[in-house]
This record gives structure tokens, C-alpha cells and sequence, in this order.
């Protein structure tokens, strides 16, 4: 445990150091929802019925942004063998990159959500769920986000194969997100959707380890 | 502190990379207190071995075990985790990361047996505990990794050409190092260019 | 099994079966197909537009599938780690990008004339699209990396994870009200198999549904037959060149 | 100009082998393209009114995407002190690579924009302006993106920092290019946006090879 | 193939990293048909006065001068170009590409006086050619970055550490680039922890 924690803090610092940590991701988060309104032209109305979407789709932008450098590093200056040779199993490892990942995109972006979303113009009354989908459903894009990762940690320019790899991965998550508000502000019962969503995030849970840690090994051979 | 004294075999090794077989039927045995010099030219496949004894790359053929006791440890197609050391030629540094800092989190990584203030003293990086590692040169930076398997126990070491980058002192630093974790009981393989310790092993590898 | 997944063998069986893969795979798709577009009567709602159907929903079942047999594949190959397993998972990704791609296009067509536009972002057409990319991820993995071993295995743990898109696609229909019209020939009522399509429209589906199938594995052997012989030569210049 | 030409070729030859080139870049922007509705919910009417703005982000962000690692490979291996070497000015090094990073992702995504713009839906009338707007406007977002990526070439997970600086750079060429589009969409003269996207293009032009070779050089000492 | 006769001087030189000065007023003079080693222990500052002499880093104090025929090239406070070669720690090769497209480019970028061929035959290398450089070792790497100087005529050549990871043919392939770029007339300085060329001058850096 105490191995896993230091890796887990040992990649926070990592962020906080050179990325400006959780702020940067605030920070991505805040550009993006204010880029969108500009380009689609900012009718209130228009844009408050689309802002769940928007917030849900910036949050996926904002964890791939950050995930191709997510084992690329360590693959890069020799940190991955080292991660291999420890006394823990690599899925560990691999849960542990994920873990400190999320803190510093997804929770933040979760917990500062209200604020974007007011700016966004989003009707009362999705305000809970939004919060409550971001923080279950955003592990996800860390997770998946890894698997991918893990896959192109090898390959120089691996951020757009990336993109292309995962995104069909966050593509259910981002409907059960969105959906999960939309039905909230319509009052309806989003109950479905948003066992889907933890569902999914279970799903990754269990998956993403393992399938990372079996791509690590293939870059590392 | 203390660690197993152990063994490692290496029977009827190939090395395939792509379409290239680098070696076949290498055979070697490190025992407990020895260090083995891995020698041969640029490109022979020292490198590739010592991935293979790690368990970091899969041999085309041959069997490797860590033996204890004459006990085999470790499952059939995987090494024993926690009882070695792999140095490459990468450094396995975080540049961002202070000198202390990166000692630090190997510590709680691997479990130390040596505290980092020991370990930055023992490799002569006191007066640079503090600054990130991307600063230090690159013969600084070989010793801190150094400095990282002194500070952990482990029975085997495995290193890819220590003394790279290393000045006269580094060098005689270094030697030092190996001959006490082999008095220790420790074993030792090093890919090397040119001799680290009077009286090692020779592996060869054509 | 395994007798038959040696290179040597599956040349000379694929040898022997692919002229007789050809001519059915032929036969029945082009059967399939005069029927739907001369024999079958234009439908009482979509008129003679219900003959895209014929090359649309075929298309569509050999899209999931071929992704299916290369999940298959890629599981045989990540553990038994047989290059036959890789080959065969290899070779068969273009030609199921090519039966999505067919699905998407004929299904766009289609929705011009029934929905009024080519497309909407309806969860199953969404899907698809995202099957699409799956296939064109699976084939960059593969172009991404040098080493042909690594990229095996690298597609293999990518073509697992990736078959959780399977049974969205499926179910999105269900999930989600959309304008794509639900299952109508795999369709279960009571436990029973009931398809509620008539049977005079039914039939040509399913001759052109085996035909295609049948196609896809003549294209899949061609395929491999060629990935065998280019391996040997590269093993064979690599021996020449003394390594 | 055989040594420029030559380090385009270069560049565009790692795209091809490790990045697959322009098709990975037009995949992301398929990809983008249909997240976007999938969150905001695929009301037609709404899609087509919003399709040129949607198309503008999504270039913008596929640029982003694959920006970070323009000179951060050849800060991590070296090469940056060769191209600093070479007999060509820094600033022509820079406008090489903007060149080829522009060949392998603005270019193709202006060619491919209509097919898109039909998938969202866009009104017909905005197809010519659309495609000549990215033609026109997209090199800034490889020009502008490249004083950014030379700016935290030296950064780990310069990632998100990256996206802080040049975001605010892309932000008036996306509305100039959106508005581009959808004066010419209302049959208006889109003349006004239309010129001042080939101004900050120009701009671009002249500013960012010097401003990215002195960021680079800052980097290397 | 030919190229300018050069001298290079450093005068009163001082260098900072940090808050640390490494070292100050340090001069030297390295004539045409010379090679100046440039020694002392890790972290004295010898990649750093390499990168100074090459106009990539700035000195705290102190000037820099390329002469020719007594006449200084190029401009007050940059380095002429087109004039040196600087091979760091890294080898500035591009892993996806083969060693023959690395070369290619750089035969490009810079001009070249040899060909592809020959300088690949010249490190040994005729039989990696093809292979993407990311699977060369080490040594592999380090002699292609050799053969890129040797391909590119240049005057001043900049070495930090050439024999790096060198086994010993091509330590001795090292010596015999250097003292054939000597001979034609070239100026080499090497950063270094062991001999390369006997009768070197040696600059020490304390
Ligand atoms: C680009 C647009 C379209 C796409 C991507 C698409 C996709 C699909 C898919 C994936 C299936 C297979 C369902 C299964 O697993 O059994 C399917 C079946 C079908 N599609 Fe489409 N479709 C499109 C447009 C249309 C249109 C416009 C129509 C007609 C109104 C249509 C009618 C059908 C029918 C009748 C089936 C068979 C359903 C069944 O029996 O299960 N599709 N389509
Ligand atoms: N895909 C491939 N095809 C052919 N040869 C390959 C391939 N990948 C690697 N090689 C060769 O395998 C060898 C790898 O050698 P390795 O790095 O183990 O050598 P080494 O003995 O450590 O050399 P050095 O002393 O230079 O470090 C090299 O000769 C390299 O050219
Ligand atoms: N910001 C800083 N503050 C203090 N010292 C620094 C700073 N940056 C670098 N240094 C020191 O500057 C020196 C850089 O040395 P340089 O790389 O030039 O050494 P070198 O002589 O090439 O050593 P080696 O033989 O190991 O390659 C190191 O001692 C390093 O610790
Ligand atoms: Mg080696
Ligand atoms: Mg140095």
C-alpha cells in the first residue's frame, strides 16, 4: 500500500511540478467551455439545453489531452522498468498512474462543474447531477484513457493514434453522462442511464489494469 | 538489510530482435559473491540479455531461474519479483524531480535499506540533494541510479554498462559498490566495455 | 485444431477449399441479390427504396461479426500466441472496415429518402461510426509499430477492450428512442426466435447474409495466403542476409 | 531551400511512419465531430445552425492535439541543437515544421470538411466558404500553436500548459472562421470576417517563426 | 570536401548554472590539427563550455571567437554557422527512422561531402542500414553519430563524450575519424574521461 501511495504522490508531484496540477485542467476546462459558445454563437437558450453535453464532452477533450504523456515518460527515461521490478504487479502500477490521473483532471473538473455550468446557462435542477455523473463517470476517460495510453506509449506522435483509440472508448460514457443530466433537468427518471454510467466505470475499473498492464509489457519487450 | 543469497542460471539462451537471432545457446552461472562481466562488441546482444534475465524481454529460446537454496524461485514463465535490480542505459530518473526526491520515492517503491541522506553521501551528490535532476550531468545522474541500488537490497544486480559517463573517481566509486554488495553475499552481472573489478567473471557473448 | 493452424497446412488447405469458397460465396450473394432487386414486391411503406435493405443490413450483421471472429482471433493469439491467430485477425480488419463503411454509405442513402437527411447522430448510426474508428485504430496500431510480434499483441489487447462496442451497438436501438428502427429479423418473443419481416422478403436477406459471409472468408484466405508468403520471403532475405 | 524542403520531408515522413499521417488527424476530426452531438443531443435543426462553429473547435482542437510534441521530440533526442546548427536560419526551421505539421493536419482536415458539414447537417451555401476558410485560417493554428509548443518544449506534460497559451491565440480565428462561414450560410457579406482571418493568417505567418525560434533558443541555453 | 582552416578561442570564460558558478576564466586556444581533450571530474562543467563554445549557451563572462586566417567569423555575439558539428550526450537520431534515412537528412540539413553509403560503411553500420535506429544498441547509435560528422565536412568539430558506449573497435574507429579530420585540417574538442588520441592537448577543468 505504501508502494502505491508513492507512486500515486510521486505522480502528483510530477503534475503539480511541470503542469501546473489540477489548476492547468481547470484551466483547459474553463478555455474550452468558453471556445465553444464562440463558435457556435452564443444564443442562451441554445447553449443552456446543450450545456450538459458541452461540460461532459470538454471533460472528455481535457483528460485525452493529458493522457498521451500518461506512461510516455516513464517509457522514455527508463521509469517503466523500474515500475516493472517492483515488489507490486504492474496492474497495480498501472491503477495507481490512473488514480493520480483523475485527481488532478477529473475531480476538479467535477467539482468546479457548477460553476461552468452556470456560466453555460444551465437550467436548475441538473446542477446535483452533474456533479454527482462527472464524479462517477469521469474515472473513466482516466481509465480507458490508460489502456490506450499504455498502447502508444511506445510510438513518438502517439497523442492523435490515441485519440482515435479511446475516444470510441469515452463515446458511451459521454451519452450516459450527458443523458444522465439531461433526464435530471427534465425531470425525468435518469435512473437507466446513470447505471449505466457506474456501470461502465466498474467495467473500467477492473479492465483498464489489467489491459494496460498487458500493453505495458508489450512495449516493454 | 540483509538479503537471500541467490543464484542465477542462464541455459541455451537465443536472443531473437526482429529478424535477427543475436546469440543462441549462451549459457552462464552467476553464483552468490561474484560479478559476472558481460562483455562482446557494440551491438552483440549484451543489452537484450541482461532485458532477458530481468524477465523485461522474452528469449527466443533457453530457460532462466533465480535458484536459492537450490530452490527455484519464482513461477515458470515469470522471474521472482523483489530480488533484483535493473540499471539500463537509461538513468530511470525523473528530470522535475530533485535528486532526494527521486531516491525518495525508489525507497518507498522498493523498500530501503539505506537512508537517502546515506545514499546521496555514499555516491557524492550531497551538495546536489536539491536540485532536479535535469540539471545534474550526465555523470552525475549515473551515480545517483547508483546510489538507488546501494540504497535498496537486493540479492541480484543487474547493470548495463555502470561506469558510462563516469569519471576516474566515479569509476573507483562505482567498483566499490559491486565488491561490497558482493561481500554482502550479493550477485552481480554487468554489461561493460572495459573492466570494472579485478578477478570477475567473463561471459562473452561473440 | 492446432493440427491444422500450422502456416504449411493452412496453405494447402485454403488452397483446396478457395475455388469452392469462391464460386458459393458468389452464387448465393448474386442469388440473394436478383431476388431482392427483380423477385421481392416494393414494400407497402418504403416502395422499391427497401432493396438498399439487401446490401445495408447484410453488411451491417458482417461488420459486428467479422469484429466478432477477430476478438476470436485475438484471444487465440494472446494465449496460445499463435502467429496464424495474428494473421488471421490482421487480414480480417480491412474487409470489416470496408463492410461498415458499406453499412454507413448504404445506410446514408437510404436515410435520405426515409428520414429526409444522410445522417443523424442516432445512437446506432453513432455507434457504427464508432465501430468505423475501431477498425481504423486496430489497422493504426498496426502501421504504428515496427516490430510485427509487438503490434500483434498491441492489437489484440486493443481488439478486446474494444468489443465492449459490440453490444452497444446491438442495444443502442433499445436503449436509446431513435429514428433506426429496431431488430426485426433476430428478434425474440416468449423465448422464441420471431421474426416479424415476411418471409418472402426474409429469405433473400438471409442468402445474401450467408453469401457475404462466405465472401469474407475467400477474401480472408487470399489475404493470409498472401501475409504467409510475404513473411517467408522477409525470413528468407533476413536468413540471406546472414542474421 | 533544399535543406528546408528537407526537414518538411522529414517531418512528414515521422507523421506518416509513427502518426499514420493525415488520416490519423482526419480520424480525430470525425471523431470530435461526432461527440459533439452525441452530448448536445442531435437535434437537426439546432446541429446545422451550430455545424460551422462545431467544425472550427473540432480543427482547432485536432491542431492542439497533435501540437505538443512539435518540438518536444527534438528537444528530448538532440535534433533541436542540430536544426540549430544547420546553415538555415532557426526561424526556417520552425517555418518547416509548421509547414509539415499544417500538410498533415489543416490541410487535410480543409479538404475533408464538406463531407462533415453534411453529417452535422450544415445548410447548403456554406460548403466553398467553409472549406476556404480552413484553407485559409487553419495554418495559424500550426503557426500560433508552434510559439506555444516551442514554449514548453522543455516542460513535461507541457500538454495542458500548451493548450492554455495558444487557446487564447486560436479563440478570434475560430470566431472569424465561424463567422466566415455563416455570413456566408445567411447569404451576407462575410467579406469583413473573411479578411480578417487572412490577416491573422498573414500575421501568423511572420510572427511565429520568429517568435518560435526565440522561444527555442531560450529552450536550448 | 574541403573546408576553411579554423581556430577556435575562448577567453576569461565563466559559466553559471543556477545559483552555482562552475568555473571561470578559463581560456583556450585549439588550432587547425588539433584535438583539445577537454578533462576534469563529473559536473566540472565540460558539456556545459561545449555548449558555450557552440553558441548555445551563454557564458556569464568571457568571449568566444572562431578565427580563420586571423580574421574572426561571424557576427559579435553569435557563433558563425556552418562552420561546427556538436555531438552532445544525446545522438540526436530520430528512433523511427532508419539509419539511412538519419543520415539522409542530415546530409540534407547540412550539406554534405560523403555519401550515405560510404559514411555507413565508414562506422560499420552497412548491415544496419534499414533498421529503425530506435532497435540500434547504444554503441550502434553512438558510431552513426559519428558517421555524421565524418559524412558532413565541417571544420570545428564539438565532442562530448564520443567514445561513449564504444566497445573497443570502435573506440579505436573514433580515434581514427578524429585523427583523419585533424589531418585534413579540421579543429576537434572532446569532452572526456578517457584518452582518445595520444599527443591530445588536454584542457582540465577543475
Ligand atoms: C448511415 C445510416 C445507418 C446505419 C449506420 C445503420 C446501421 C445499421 C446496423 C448496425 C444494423 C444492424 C442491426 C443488427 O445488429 O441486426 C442495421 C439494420 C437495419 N437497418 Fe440500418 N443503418 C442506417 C440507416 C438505415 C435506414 C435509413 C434504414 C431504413 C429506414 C435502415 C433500416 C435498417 C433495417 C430494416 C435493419 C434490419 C434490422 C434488423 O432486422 O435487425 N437503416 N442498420
Ligand atoms: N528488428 C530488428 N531487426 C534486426 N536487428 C535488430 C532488430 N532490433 C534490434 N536489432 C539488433 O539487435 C542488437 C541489439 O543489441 P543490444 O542492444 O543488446 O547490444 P549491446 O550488446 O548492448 O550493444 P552495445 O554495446 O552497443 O550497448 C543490435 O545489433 C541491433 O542492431
Ligand atoms: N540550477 C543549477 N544550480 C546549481 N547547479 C547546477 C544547476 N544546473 C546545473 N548545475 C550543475 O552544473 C553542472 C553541469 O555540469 P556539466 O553537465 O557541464 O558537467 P560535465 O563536466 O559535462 O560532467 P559529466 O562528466 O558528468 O558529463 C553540474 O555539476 C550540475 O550539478
Ligand atoms: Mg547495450
Ligand atoms: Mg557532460
Amino acid at each position: 500500500m505504501s508502494a502505491f501511495l508513492a507512486l500515486v504522490r510521486r505522480d502528483l508531484s510530477l503534475a503539480f511540478r511541470v503542469g501546473g496540477g489540477p489548476f492547468l485542467g481547470l484551466a483547459f476546462f474553463l478555455t474550452v467551455t468558453a471556445l465553444l459558445p464562440l463558435g457556435v454563437g452564443a444564443r442562451l437558450n441554445l447553449l443552456g439545453e446543450a450545456a450538459a453535453g458541452f461540460l461532459w464532452v470538454s471533460a472528455a477533450l481535457a483528460a485525452l489531452l493529458s493522457l498521451d504523456r500518461l506512461f510516455q515518460a516513464d517509457a522514455e527515461d527508463g521509469s517503466l522498468e523500474q515500475l516493472a521490478l517492483g515488489d507490486l504487479p504492474l496492474e497495480a502500477a498501472v491503477l495507481a498512474k490512473c488514480l493520480a490521473h483523475w485527481l488532478t483532471t477529473g475531480l476538479p473538473l467535477a467539482l468546479a462543474a457548477p460553476v461552468l455550468a452556470l456560466m453555460l446557462n444551465m437550467p436548475a435542477g441538473g446542477y446535483g447531477a452533474l456533479v454527482l455523473s462527472l464524479l462517477v463517470g469521469s474515472p473513466v476517460f482516466s481509465l480507458a484513457g490508460a489502456i490506450g495510453a499504455a498502447l502508444t506509449a511506445g510510438l513518438r506522435r502517439g497523442g492523435l493514434l490515441l485519440s482515435l483509440l479511446v475516444l470510441p472508448l469515452f463515446v458511451p460514457v459521454v451519452i450516459f453522462g450527458a443523458g444522465t443530466v439531461t433526464a435530471a433537468i427534465n425531470g425525468a427518471e435518469g435512473d437507466a442511464a446513470f447505471l449505466l454510467l457506474a456501470a461502465s466505470s466498474l467495467f473500467a475499473l477492473v479492465l483498464a489494469p489489467l489491459a494496460g498492464a498487458a500493453a505495458l509489457r508489450i512495449h516493454l519487450s | 538489510m540483509g538479503f537471500q543469497r541467490v543464484e542465477i542460471r542462464a541455459d541455451g539462451i537465443a536472443c531473437r530482435r526482429g529478424e535477427r537471432l543475436l546469440f543462441r545457446d549462451f549459457g552462464l552461472t552467476a553464483a552468490s559473491g561474484t560479478l559476472t562481466e558481460i562483455v562482446g562488441p557494440n551491438g552483440a546482444g549484451k543489452s537484450s540479455l541482461l532485458r532477458i534475465l530481468a524477465g523485461l524481454l522474452k528469449a527466443e529460446a533457453g530457460t532462466v531461474a533465480v535458484v536459492a537454496d537450490g530452490r527455484v524461485l519464482g513461477r515458470d514463465d515469470e522471474p521472482p519479483s523483489g530480488l533484483m535490480h535493473y540499471l539500463g542505459h537509461l538513468d530511470a530518473l525523473k528530470n522535475p524531480m530533485t535528486a532526494r526526491e527521486n531516491l525518495a520515492f525508489a525507497a518507498r517503491w522498493f523498500g530501503a535499506a539505506h537512508g537517502i541522506d546515506a545514499a546521496l553521501e555514499r555516491v557524492e551528490l550531497k551538495a546536489q540533494g536539491e536540485l532536479p535532476v535535469g540539471y545534474l550531468s550526465a555523470g552525475q545522474r549515473r551515480r545517483l541510479a547508483l546510489g538507488r541500488c546501494w540504497m535498496i537490497a537486493r540479492p541480484l544486480w543487474l547493470l548495463d554498462e555502470p561506469t558510462a559517463a563516469l569519471d576516474a573517481a566515479g569509476r573507483a566509486l562505482a567498483a566499490e559498490l559491486i565488491a561490497a554488495h558482493l561481500a554482502a553475499g550479493g550477485t552481480a552481472l554487468a554489461a561493460t566495455h572495459e573492466p570494472i573489478l579485478a578477478g570477475a567473471a567473463q561471459a562473452m557473448i561473440a | 485444431m492446432l493440427r491444422y493452424a500450422n502456416p504449411k497446412r493452412f496453405l494447402d488447405l485454403s488452397a483446396a477449399l478457395l475455388p469452392w469458397l469462391w464460386l458459393a460465396a458468389a452464387g448465393l450473394t448474386l442469388t440473394g441479390l436478383y431476388q431482392a432487386i427483380f423477385l421481392v414486391p416494393p414494400d407497402y411503406q418504403q416502395g422499391d427504396t427497401v432493396r438498399i435493405m439487401y446490401v445495408h443490413v447484410p453488411s451491417a450483421w458482417m461488420a459486428s461479426f467479422i469484429y466478432g471472429f477477430m476478438f476470436v482471433a485475438s484471444v487465440v493469439g494472446l494465449v496460445w500466441k499463435h502467429p496464424l491467430a495474428d494473421a488471421a485477425a490482421k487480414e480480417a480488419a480491412p474487409i470489416g472496415a470496408m463492410f461498415t463503411a458499406v453499412c454507413l454509405i448504404t445506410g446514408a442513402l437510404w436515410g435520405k429518402p426515409m428520414w429526409g437527411t444522410y445522417w443523424i447522430w442516432d445512437a446506432r448510426l453513432t455507434s457504427m461510426l464508432v465501430l468505423l474508428f475501431l477498425y481504423l485504430g486496430y489497422l493504426g496500431v498496426w502501421a504504428a509499430i515496427e516490430d510485427r510480434a509487438k503490434a500483434a499483441r498491441a492489437a489484440a489487447v486493443l481488439c478486446v477492450v474494444g468489443v465492449v462496442n459490440i453490444p452497444i451497438i446491438r442495444f443502442s436501438v433499445e436503449w436509446w428512442d431513435t429514428l433506426h428502427q429496431g431488430p426485426s429479423v433476430v428478434r425474440f418473443e416468449g423465448g422464441k426466435l420471431a421474426p416479424s419481416i415476411d418471409p418472402s422478403m426474409l429469405w433473400p436477406l438471409l442468402i445474401v447474409g450467408l453469401g457475404c459471409t462466405l465472401l469474407f472468408f475467400a477474401l480472408l484466405f487470399v489475404r493470409m495466403r498472401t501475409e504467409i508468403r510475404r513473411r517467408r520471403i522477409r525470413a528468407l532475405l533476413a536468413a540471406q542476409a546472414g542474421g
